[in-house]
This record gives C-alpha cells, structure tokens and sequence, in this order.
C-alpha cells in the first residue's frame, strides 16, 4: 500500500487530499499511470499541470522508485516565499 | 551555529530574530530578507492563502539551510514561513543569516530564498475582488535556482 | 522612492528602519544589512574609533544610493553609518533596501555596501588591549567593488 | 590656495587636519610633490600609504585637475562599513 497525497490546485480539482493505492508499481510514474486508469478525474487533473513528486517528504523526480509502505506526494510547482 | 526553521500561522518579529542573532559575538555581518504580501500590477488583491505540506516543509528548509551551511560559513540562519490566509501587507516569509563576513551572509541569504522557491512546498492562492486563483510557479525562480547549483 | 543617508553617532533601530520601508505598499522585499563590531582572530578588540570626512560623507553615501537606484527598479533605501567610538558588538553600519523583487533588493543591497566599503570616506582605527592601530584596506573589498563595474 | 585635508592615519602622522597651498600646480599629484619639497615630514609620509584623494569632496583619480579655490583631501584607502 502506497500513501499518495495531493497539494494546492492539485487537491482542489481532485477533491481530494489524499488516497492509499495498491498496486505493483516500483517508480512515482507508474503509480501516476496507475491512478490515471483509475478515473477520468485522475487522467484529466494528473495531466494538466507540470507534476512534481516528493517521496516520502523528499523533493524527487519522478523516476523515482517506490515501495510498499511509501508516502508519495503530487503537486504543481511550489510557489512560496 | 544557531539554526532555527519554523512554519507558523502567528506573524514573526524581525527585531527580536535579528537580535538573537547579533547576540552571536562571532558575527560581524547579518542579512535579513522579508517578503511581504504585495497587490500586483492588475490591483484588487485582497490577501493570500498559503498551503503547505505538513511534516516536509520543515524537513525541506532545514535541508536547504543545511546545504546554505556547508557552502559558507555561517553562525546563525533563522527561517521563518508563515501558512494560512494572510492578508494585504502582512509579513510572509523571513530568512535571516548572521556570519563573520558580509558577502557569506548576502550569498546564504539570497541562496536560501531561491532555493525555498523552487524546492519547499508551500503554494500561494490569491483571492481578489474577482475570485480566487492558484498563482503560477515563475520560470524565473527557476532559473535563479539553477544558477547556484552551476556555481557549486 | 524614499532615500534617507544618515551619518552619526547615535545607535540606530532596525526594527524602526525596516517598518518605515516596509510601509511602501509597493514593496514586497526587504533586504537589510547590519554591520557590527566584532573581535577579530587576534583577539583583544576593545573598540573601534570611526573616523569620517564630514560633508563628504553624505555626498558620497547618496552618491552609491543613486548608482544603485540606476542599476534596479528601488521603492527605498536607507543607509546608516556611525562615527566616533564604537565599543565590541555594537552596530557600525546598515543598510536597508526595498523593492518590488527579491532579486533587486538583494543585488541593491549587496552593491551599496561594497561601495561604501571603497568609496565612503570612513576610516577604522581598532582600540585592542595592546594599543590602537588602523584597519588596512582589504584587497578582497576593492575586487567585491570591482565586479560590479564588469557588471555595468 | 587650495585647502588641503588630510585624514585617518595621515592626519595623525602629520600632526595635521588641514592645511593653505598657495603654488601654481594643475592637478592634485603636482600639489602632492609640492607637498612634499616643503618638509620631510610631508615627504616621508605622503609616500608612506597608498594616497587616495578627493577634489571638492568627490573621489577623484589622482590626476584629477585642481585650481584656485579647490578643496583637495589626501587620505589612505578607505575602511568604513
């Protein structure tokens, strides 16, 4: 079981703060693909913005790998400051 | 070295973070940076909203304030970044940097702020007299955070 | 755009500074910098003695603040800088810059400062438990100075 | 006459804050070896330090031109900030 959280418009469109997936997956793009089977609202929300991913609270590509008991988050570009 | 990171709903004081830092008898130099809550070039802005991703914005200041530490030499580096709805003219975010020379300072202090950019999950929504409105990530802090990792 | 260039004795308040600035509501950045007095490596620093050419002094610390109002789009700059005795850890010198950007303030902020570094007419004559001498120009303030007309 | 100022260290070593040059010189190097002829003090310790000056109170290169009336000071690099 993964944690996926999502972020900002992200969040917002979706509905949704946050989802647990169960899926074979071993990186953060195919657990996007996974999600974008799932629904239309996942296909249409996950590709409209530029995505950045943390995994497990770490700023990382998308190519990153992932496990079992991961908490992996979706979001636009920060814009703090 | 005195680091201090903090996420907070509560305004800051840049008087009494300033003072804690130039109590440091080793530095000769502090650079504060404060950034404020400004109406943009269209008008009717009326205040912002600022989510944040509890748990790793914290961890990802400290990251960046670590990164800032073994770049220059520095005595002291408090951040502090404020969530919530905030509105027109209120205090958003404040880096401070203390050290023995003043170009270690004005560089840690800008580095800190470019990289918080780019790589510290906060976002900003705008609510105006015509609605709200996600703000968009600026190519141009992009770019001013890439410059430093050319530089390293 | 509000300038304010002042030479003088008293001890002066950042706090009270930086509101008077971040009142602009045109300004969403704040970059300040202070300057304190601090024991060298040595050790033994008791005071330092600030020396100026009055008249001079002012001319040439609007003088940099004008060069710099040239260089980036300013909403205000203020710049302090203390004379006669100065004892270990109190203020010597700030610098506060207001702008639109967080890029200008910092760049401002940086610039008036290696410029007074080389261009104000202040001397340094350190009070130490051995006796008093006067600072020496340092060759690393006249190159910080010097990348800034490459720049130009 | 030109008023000549001399600070910091100068000023010390000279015993001198400032000082009347009446001589025909056209730029402030000439005022400088003038200076200079008129006593071993002033020879010996305006050769001691790297001279900066400044004309009618502006930073000016040592070449600068200077007449009658002019304001010229000669000090050591400057060390404030």
């Amino acid at each position: 079981m993964i944690t996926v959280k999502f972020f900002a418009v992200l969040r917002e469109r979706l509905g949704l703060a946050e989802t647990q997936v169960d899926a074979d997956v071993s990186t953060v793009q195919e657990l996007v693909q996974v999600l974008k089977q799932q629904s239309e609202r996942y296909a249409k929300e996950l590709d409209r913005y530029q995505l950045l991913c943390a995994v497990n609270q770490n700023l990382l590509p998308l190519t990153t790998e992932v496990k079992d008991g991961d908490e992996v988050a979706l979001f636009p570009p920060v814009t703090g400051g | 070295m005195s680091i201090s990171v903090r996420v907070q709903q509560e305004d800051f004081d840049l008087a009494t973070e300033y003072q804690r830092l130039a109590q440091n008898k080793q530095c000769g130099a502090v650079v504060t940076f404060t950034g404020l809550v400004r109406d943009s070039v269209e008008g009717g802005l009326r205040g912002l909203e600022l989510e944040h991703y509890p748990g790793m914005t914290e961890k990802a200041l400290t990251d960046i304030v670590e990164e800032a530490q073994k770049r220059w030499d520095l005595r002291g580096v408090t951040v502090i970044h404020r969530v919530g709805y905030l509105s027109l003219n209120e205090q958003i975010v404040m880096v401070a940097v203390a050290s023995g020379h003043r170009q270690a300072a004005f560089s840690a202090a800008s580095f800190i702020m470019d990289y918080l950019k780019t790589q510290a999950p906060f976002w900003k929504k705008e609510h105006t007299e015509e609605g709200e409105h996600w703000v968009e990530a600026k190519q141009s802090d992009q770019q001013a955070a890439e410059q430093w990792s050319q530089q390293q």
